[in-house]
């Protein structure tokens, strides 16, 4: 349904670029979840935003994002309206500061039914308490009219979420939907976009860096490292056979099923910075596995295994065990 | 975005500093420096004595001799301008750095300690800045009678208000970073947090408006100037010069246009020098 | 809380803050150098005269009596007489004061007529040529001293091009316009700057906020977008700025006024001064600071009105 | 554990922040209103253990965390440091309590003046404190700087040319150049990336071992809490409803607040679905906490007992402390 | 002559309150006679007395009764006869301590009484300016039924009502509205009793609009723009150009103005120094030192003359002087320096007006001048009231000042600058026996040869003893654009609107 190929999007002009998501291609398929993974500044926002094309204003967008077998990367901006918001939603990141602070939480629920349904005004007025109520929000009829900083941070994140299933999306796209939330409502919320994918077959593509998140929800799973896919894969297969060796540190590090107070593993060195990315593959600098090949070429995604594609010169497994 | 990339080489950061510079920053320098060599050295600038008169050559429109004519008194009116530059940038560093620096300790400190000396901090801002600026300072200037002085210490009795309230805010902003609360989980002294930690912290906004107050310093200097209550005659002074030019405005329009292009000239450097420093000390990243 | 309550709350907390404008007010012009009553007299008075006049005006009471019954006179809304003007302070500063309120009103919707429009297309066109070209026209606005703008365009757009009067009033409403045009658009251009400026740099600021790029994803159109989410946002630190520029802009009444010629209460604040006119000093100051007190709470009652998050809980 | 093995010592430790009246409830002589965050509570800490305190967003875990190191005045309750009651009455009391008790922040960006290199940072520390001789702060300093390992040539830079977690080395390096004997980790590693927490927590753990550290980790990652604690106290507004050995209080959680946190925390394993419900309802309010236990209102296991009186922090046989009413119940399903 | 129109006048300042008693700033005390009149009045050149209200005066030979004959017809604004009551009322008015500031200068009245239409005042001693006071402005006649009629408890606020609300008078205009600091508006007297070139009464004027415009450039705008048909206080240095201006008629009136410098005579100054301008010579020299001429040329432009009596203005009744005092003589400066003990390098400070330019170019013009003596001048700058009150206080060495008579008699200014019980001789502290006691002589003396040559000898004396920087006397300067006719200001100042027309 959503098929992206090779989307790069870069900030700065010619003299400082900075390549903030390097040819990434990837597809979602009705009713599929994709989890996006990977670390703080890997590009996984702005995947989602150039999708949209949000990035237009302040970046250079390159690529195509096939919606429907159309290429929204060229559409004008009066059809993206048509698809933003209705077709495909969005969740921001940070709920504190993606809702508008002078506009009460009716109103913002408001404006997205008015433009993308014919309801009339009352009619949207139960569409948004319903809403409301679908994300767990306690009487909801009586908090249309208050503002966003009456909220705590998770209600609204859960507003953010209501706003953005009022038009019934076919794909929503979930940049961390629960980091703001403690483990109790995080599960609460993860529970609702799965029911929801399940009953309305919306796709969805959920960015977390929380391992935990992913494994429990998702269908799929793409890695993400200094803004290029390192792999993409069944859930099952990436969490327990990874074969990219930042994907193994990331599981890696996770202190789950280790003995207590052991040396945990961790990745050496530090993620590139934008600004000097290196020639060859990204991770090179830090991969235990680097090869010579690695510091001067670029892996490109390939096909690995029976499901899963790893951008990797020397792909590894676990139990192989000669990355430890 | 949290993420900010840390291992950026410092080698060209020389070069960088001058490479980020808008050109209007540059131009404002431009304009400054000269202004300060200028205010430096009049005496070796201007090409006559800026008190001679000279009666005949009186209200001589620009010439050859005198490029920006005579006065009424046959005062060569660009040496008069050149020598208002000591005066008017005197008149900026002067008619500020005392606020600045009594407003900068004064709001560091009520915006470090808060508590009871805050609630009166408070109560005597509202209170002055109830005024406006210039109705104050001229019935302060009116209390210590006229003169460049007393017009410094008018300026200073208002004007603390506004970098002591800049200041506090800055210093309560600081104190919600972690650096701060680490300063006394170090266990180090009240002073050391707010003067070596806060301080050099929380000082950019001041600076910069301290750009601009020195602009504004010169406009009001001026305007003090033309009504009376600033510079005293024969000083020359860019007010001064425009209030002696005002009434030939339109027969020796030299008189008054220009010092008065001097100091939308000299204002226009200084905006573009705040405006420059805002933009190179804004936080990047 | 109610915005009554509100209002009420804010009036109360006035209180501290007038009882120290008062004491500043009082005390200021005590404390100008010359003797008030030698003042008012003309040079050519006697000493006796001026000890009578002494006497009458209440010069020989201890300080604080004399502040005791300024505050009292001013509750009761006495004023004192003017000696300048010889008529009670009230009346001369109600009679004038429409003036310069007027002034003011004209000088500041003037401001947002010339900032709003050219700030929007000065942010939307960020470092084009538009953007440039319009800072770089209010960077001098903002260089050159009020009493110079008003000089030049006194002296060009009214007595040389014959465009407008030179100064005064006029008696009706549309007179008042046209009289007062050139001196509003004095006291205007340096706020307008400011506000050029700052709400220039507040809709950049916003059109990229988070929640504008969520308006964004909602598929709303641009131009609800800029109304709706960028433009309230970006003014509601505009209008604290206009709030604050209040005393500015009153400030710039007080040089305007005097060029101009228009008799309001600035021009007789300069008069006063040079007159020693006590009682008026007292009176004008205290109106001005009355007059800001009431601009700000109204920028704290619009900014509340815009901003939820101002509002009392 | 007894009193003499422990070397910090907190009985009934509260605080509440004032809210700031507004003019009227002064004129109307309404009561002032208090965000109750902490509410009595008990710890020991015993020399070279490593305590984690978990809990929801809000429930008091940095603010107990600044009430031990001082930041915020003592209100009620008490603390003994070496059974030692600190008062932090004056300046000098405070700086060498300070200096004996080190605390470590979350945000690896605001925790460093921006404007102060490494080196400066630690020079400050160390001669303010008198730790060294003048002449030997150089030294000191590499030796600080290894100890994070952390490169030598880092003392000229300035933080921001640092990652978060060499940024969080640098605020350890920093504590430990005083020399303290406990140090208090407001999640310290929860700003960082997965890959980089590990290197922080490892050197943690080692530093622990080797200095013979006394840590109070704080953390909302369970997993982390797990790893690195000898014994987990959970929190629940402002009060301890668990405390116990890590290893017994994750296999074996009793109080249905530790239940539902544990059980919520998303496993790695996909296929280890967690079965049990969500908890429903949202955390109360600090401005008016629930009589009786705080809980109540969200607990599966609520009776009337609950909503009446507040359940006492209480050993149990083969378990920690813990206050519930149904504990002995709960120990058994 | 043509009637009717409008006159537009922009003033440098607004009268506060225009009543005979209570005028006391020159704003005031100038508007006086357009609406009120006096019993006698004076010619243009302002020492020729003619009658007025009172058709005819006499004096008697011992000089202690003045008797007085009212003109038929004469009638105030509201249409009421001007009788006998009133000019009762209104002298007694004018000579009462207790209300306005210029009682004293009928101090020498003892009683007034009408019978009819004949008016006698009795004197308690003979008094030289006795008749000339009845042409001045504060024994103007007003209306004793409308102050009977007038709201309020006392005197002044009588008059301020009569201004405020029902204005009265009996000049040739009445006060149709004022706001304050703005503007004023004065309409023709129905009733007026003069008569006018073509025979009928006037005034010529329907009426006159006056607006404030403090600020010298400004005025000249308006005028210029064709927005008022007059400005006063034109600055001389703008003269030329206006003369040059085919569409303005540029006026400078004669008058009664000098500016000079009051020198502090006294031994010390007011820190407890020595004073040295307490010696004659010292003050002679910077008198000598100074060039007047240079002066005029520089702040007048030419448009004034210097001083040429010690005491007056040359147009003052009783000015003897021709010859410009202390004419520039840098020599003879120099000498009497020398001689004053004024070394190289000696500081004196004058004391200027603050924002007045052309203070500001006579202590330029002074500093170089007397630096040719050795004087280090240096400036010190206040506004009026500190200067009036250093005056007062004798805390200053030299300071700028001015003056304009009041009265026509040349007593006023006399006992101004130069007799020390009134003011310490204009605060210079300069008390000279012989000249005092010339002074209170000539005021008795009922004379006029006798009281001339004490004039004449208290002029020298004063000359000689130079207790003032002598400057110079400036004419008033009135720019008018063309159509205006026949208005005048008298050397006192007062704006005389009566016979003035607008050719249109
Ligand atoms: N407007 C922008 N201009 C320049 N660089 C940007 C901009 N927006 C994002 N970046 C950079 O692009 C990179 C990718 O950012 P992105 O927000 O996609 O990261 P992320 O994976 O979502 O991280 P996080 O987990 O912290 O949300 C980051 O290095 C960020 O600094
Ligand atoms: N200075 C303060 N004034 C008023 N309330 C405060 C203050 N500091 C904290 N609080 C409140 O106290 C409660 C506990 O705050 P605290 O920071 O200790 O929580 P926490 O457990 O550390 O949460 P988190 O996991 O989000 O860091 C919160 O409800 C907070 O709003
Ligand atoms: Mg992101
Ligand atoms: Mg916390």
């Amino acid at each position: 349904m959503l098929d992206v190929r090779n989307l790069s999007t870069s900030f700065g002009h010619d003299t400082e670029k900075l390549l903030a998501i390097d040819d990434v291609s990837f597809t979602v398929a009705p009713g599929e979840i994709l989890g996006l993974v990977g670390e703080s500044g890997s590009g996984k926002s702005i995947t989602l935003r150039s999708i949209l094309g949000l990035t237009k204003r302040y970046g250079q967008v390159e690529g195509k994002v096939l919606w429907k077998n159309q290429n929204m990367n060229i559409m004008k901006n009066k059809e993206l309206r048509r698809i933003r918001g209705s077709e495909i939603a969005m969740i921001f990141q940070e709920p504190m500061s993606s809702l508008n602070p002078l506009l009460t939480v009716g109103l913002q629920i408001d404006e997205n039914l008015k433009a993308h349904t014919k309801l009339s005004r009352s009619a949207r007025k139960k569409r948004s308490i319903e809403l409301l109520d679908l994300v767990g929000i306690p009487s909801a009829a009586d908090r249309l009219d208050d503002y966003p900083h009456q909220f705590s941070g998770g209600m609204r994140q859960r507003v953010m979420i209501a706003i953005a299933l009022a038009s019934e999306p076919e794909l929503l796209l979930a940049d961390e939907p629960t980091t703001a939330l403690d483990v109790t409502i995080q599960q609460q919320i993860l529970d609702l976009i799965l029911d929801l994918s399940k009953n309305m077959n919306m796709s969805v593509i959920m960015v977390t860096h929380d391992l935990g998140v992913a494994a429990q929800t998702c269908d799929r799973i793409a890695v993400m490292y200094g803004g290029k896919l390192v792999e993409v894969g069944p859930v099952r297969e990436i969490l327990r056979n990874p074969q990219h060796p930042y994907s193994i540190g990331l599981l890696r590090s996770v202190p789950e099923d280790v003995a207590p107070r052991s040396e945990l593993y961790s990745l050496p060195g530090i993620p590139p910075s934008l600004a000097d990315r290196p020639k060859g593959c990204c991770f090179a600098p830090r991969c235990p596995a680097a090869m010579t090949k690695c510091v001067t070429d670029r892996p490109e995604l390939q096909q690995a295994g029976n499901s899963c594609s790893v951008a990797c010169f020397n792909p590894q497994t676990i139990t192989s065990g000669n990355i430890a | 975005m949290t993420y900010a990339p840390y291992a950026q080489k410092r080698r060209f950061a020389v070069f960088k500093f001058f490479q980020r510079m808008q050109p209007g920053f540059i131009v404002g320098l431009t304009i400054l420096s000269l202004s300060l060599i200028l205010a430096l050295f009049p005496s070796y600038i201007a090409p006559y004595d800026p008190n001679a008169f000279d009666f005949n050559a009186v209200q001589s429109p620009p010439s050859d001799l005198h490029w920006f004519g005579t006065d009424s008194l046959g005062r060569d009116t660009l040496s008069r301008v050149i020598w208002a530059y000591s005066v008017n940038m005197q008149m900026a560093f002067l008619a500020t750095i005392f606020s600045l620096l009594i407003g900068v300790t004064i709001g560091a400190l009520v915006g470090y300690y808060r508590g009871f000396s805050d609630v009166v901090f408070g109560r005597c801002v509202d209170a002055i800045i109830t005024f406006p600026f210039l109705v104050l300072v001229i019935a302060v200037v009116a209390v210590l009678g006229p003169g460049l002085i007393n017009m410094y210490i008018a300026i200073t009795v208002v004007g603390w208000v506004y970098y002591a309230r800049l200041m506090r805010a800055e210093i309560m902003a600081q104190m919600a970073n972690d650096y701060a609360s680490a300063g006394k989980v170090m266990g180090y002294s009240d002073s050391r947090i707010i003067f070596r930690h806060l301080l050099p912290n929380a000082i950019t906004p001041v600076i910069v408006y301290w750009m601009t107050d020195m602009a504004l310093a010169i406009l009001l200097g001026s305007s003090l100037g033309y009504l009376g209550l600033g510079a005293q005659p024969p000083e020359a002074e860019w007010g001064v010069l425009i209030a002696e030019g005002r009434n030939f405005i339109t027969t020796a329009w030299w008189l008054s246009l220009m010092p008065g292009i001097a100091i939308v000239i000299t204002g226009f450097g200084f905006s573009l020098v705040g405006d420059g420093v805002a933009d190179l000390l804004r936080p990047r990243g | 809380m109610s915005s009554i309550t509100y209002l009420l709350s804010r009036l109360l907390q006035m209180i501290p803050t007038f009882f120290l404008v008062m004491i500043i007010i009082f005390l200021l012009v005590r404390l100008l150098p010359g003797d008030p009553a030698i003042a008012m007299a003309e040079a050519k008075a006697t000493e006796a005269q001026i000890e009578i006049l002494r006497e009458r005006m209440g010069l020989n009471e201890p300080l604080w009596t004399q502040f005791f019954i300024f505050v009292r006179n001013v509750l009761t809304g006495d004023l004192g007489q003017s000696i300048l003007l010889k008529a009670p302070v009230a009346t001369v500063i109600i009679e004038r004061l429409p003036v310069t309120a007027f002034l003011t009103i004209y000088a500041v919707l003037f401001s947002i007529i010339i900032a709003g429009p050219l700030a929007a297309i000065a942010a939307l066109n960020k470092n084009k040529r538009a953007d440039i070209l319009i800072r770089g026209v209010f960077q001098i606005g903002l260089s050159t001293p009020v009493f110079y703008i008003g000089l030049l365009l006194l002296t060009f757009l009214a007595a040389f091009l014959r465009w407008f009067p030179v100064g005064g009033y006029g008696q009706t409403f549309w007179e008042h316009m046209y009289h007062l045009l050139l001196p509003a658009l004095t006291v205007a251009l340096y706020t307008s700057a400011i506000i050029m400026r700052n709400l220039r740099s507040s809709i950049i600021e916003v059109i990229d906020a988070e929640y504008v790029q969520f308006a964004r994803a909602k598929g709303l159109s641009e131009g609800l977008i800029l109304w709706r989410h960028v433009l309230r946002n970006a003014l509601v630190s505009t209008v604290t700025l206009l709030g604050l520029s209040i005393g500015n802009l009153m400030s710039g009444t007080l040089v305007t006024e005097t060029v101009f010629a228009v008799p309001g209460v600035g021009r007789l604040m300069l008069e006063a001064i040079f007159a020693r006119d006590y009682p008026l000093i007292q009176g004008l100051t205290l109106t001005f600071a009355v007059l800001v007190s009431i601009v700000f709470l109204l920028t704290d009652m619009i900014q509340s009105w815009l901003d939820p998050r101002l509002r009392p809980s | 554990m007894t009193e003499n093995t422990s070397l910090l010592h907190v009985t009934n430790l509260s605080h509440q922040f004032k809210i700031d009246p507004s003019i009227f409830d002064v004129i109307l002589r309404r009561p002032s209103r208090y965000v109750k965050v902490l509410n009595g509570i008990d710890l020991n800490l015993a020399r070279g253990e490593t305590l984690g305190v978990v809990g929801e967003s809000g429930c008091g875990k940095s603010t107990l965390a600044r009430c031990l190191v001082g930041l915020y005045p003592l209100q009620n309750g008490e603390i003994l440091f070496n059974n030692q009651n600190v008062s932090h009455k004056t300046r000098a009391e405070q700086r060498d309590y300070n200096r004996r008790v080190q605390m470590m922040f979350q945000d690896p960006y605001s925790s460093l003046n921006p404007r102060m290199t490494v080196g400066q940072v630690l020079h400050e520390a160390l001669s303010v404190h008198k730790m060294r001789s003048e002449t030997e702060i150089p030294e000191r300093i590499n030796e600080l700087l290894d100890l994070v390992s952390l490169p030598r040539d880092a003392a000229d830079k300035l933080p921001h040319q640092f990652s978060g977690g060499q940024r969080q080395r640098i605020a350890i390096a920093r504590a430990l150049s005083v020399e303290p004997e406990i140090l208090i980790a407001d999640e310290l590693v929860s700003a960082l990336d997965v890959s980089v927490q590990a290197q922080v927590v490892n050197l943690l753990l080692d530093l622990q071992e080797r200095l013979g550290l006394t840590i109070l980790f704080v953390a909302h990652d369970l997993r982390l809490v797990r790893h690195v604690s000898h014994r987990v106290a959970v929190i629940y507004l402002g009060s301890i409803v668990e405390i116990g050995s890590s290893d017994s209080l994750f296999a074996n959680p009793i109080h249905p607040y530790s239940r539902a946190l544990l059980n919520a925390a998303p496993s790695i394993d996909p296929d280890k679905k967690n079965t049990t419900a969500p908890l429903t309802g949202e955390l109360p309010s600090p401005l008016n906490i629930p009589s009786g236990c705080a809980f109540h209102g969200r607990c599966p296991h609520a009776t009337e007992i609950c909503k009446k009186s507040k359940p006492e922090l209480k050993a149990l046989d083969g378990h920690g402390e813990i206050a519930c009413h149904h504990a002995k119940e709960l120990a058994l399903s | 002559v043509e009637r009717g129109g409008t006159l537009t006048f922009a003033r440098y300042d607004d009268s506060t309150l225009i009543d005979p008693v209570y005028a006391d700033r020159n704003p005031d005390i100038w508007m006086v006679s357009n609406l009120y009149d006096t019993l006698l009045r004076t010619e243009a050149d302002g020492k020729t007395v003619v009658p007025g209200l009172a058709s005819q005066y006499k004096l008697s030979d011992d000089g202690l009764t003045l008797s007085l004959t009212l003109r038929d017809n004469i009638h105030f604004s509201d249409g009421t006869d001007v009788e006998g009551k009133d000019i009762v009322f209104s002298l007694n008015r004018a000579k009462n301590p207790e209300l306005g500031p210029w009682a004293g200068l009928l101090g020498s009245i003892d009683s007034v009484t009408a019978d009819g239409k004949n008016i006698t005042i009795k004197l308690k001693n003979p008094d030289p300016t006795i008749i000339l006071m009845m042409a001045t402005f504060n024994t103007a006649i007003v209306s004793k039924d409308a102050f009977d009629a007038a709201t309020g408890a006392t005197d002044q606020e009588k008059a301020q009502a009569i201004s405020n609300a029902d204005p009265v008078g009996s000049g040739p205009f009445v006060l149709k509205s004022h706001q304050r600091g703005s503007s004023m508006e004065f309409v023709a007297n129905k009733h007026y009793w003069r008569q006018g070139e073509d025979g009928k009464a006037l005034p010529y004027l329907d009426g006159i609009d006056f607006v404030v415009i403090p600020d010298d450039a400004t005025r000249i705008l308006k005028l210029q723009a064709g927005e008022v048909n007059a400005a006063e206080f034109i600055p001389f240095a703008r003269v030329a150009e206006l003369k040059a201006d085919s569409n303005i008629n540029m006026e400078l009136f004669p008058s009664t103005r000098i500016i000079y410098s009051p020198i502090n005579t006294r031994e010390k100054t007011a820190d407890g120094q020595d004073n040295i301008l307490a010696s004659k010579e010292a003050r002679q020299a910077l008198n000598y030192a100074t060039n007047k001429d240079a002066l005029i040329k520089l702040i007048l432009h030419g448009a004034g003359k210097p001083v040429t009596s010690g005491l007056m203005a040359s147009t003052t009744q009783l000015a003897t002087g021709t010859e410009a005092l202390y004419k520039y003589d840098l020599a003879k400066a120099k000498e009497l320096a020398a001689k004053a003990g004024i070394k190289p390098g000696t500081e004196i400070s004058l004391t200027t007006l603050a924002g007045s330019a052309d203070d500001s170019i006579i202590f330029t013009a002074l500093q170089q001048m007397w630096s040719q003596i050795g004087v280090k001048l240096s400036v010190e700058q206040v506004d009026g009231a500190t200067r009036g009150d250093k005056n007062r206080s004798g805390d200053f060495d030299i300071h700028t000042y001015g003056w304009v008579n009041d009265v026509n008699d040349p007593a006023q200014v006399a006992g101004w600058l130069g007799y020390y019980p009134t003011r310490k001789a204009v605060g210079t502290g300069w008390n000279n026996p012989e000249f005092n006691s010339l002074y209170e002589a000539s005021n008795k003396e009922i004379n006029p040869e006798k009281r001339a040559e004490q004039y004449a000898k208290m002029q020298s004396l004063y000359a000689e003893e130079a207790p003032l920087l002598f400057m110079y006397e400036t004419p008033f300067a009135v720019a008018l654009d063309n159509k205006v006719k026949g208005y005048v200001q008298t050397p006192l100042g007062s704006n005389e609107f009566s016979s003035t027309w607008i050719d249109q």
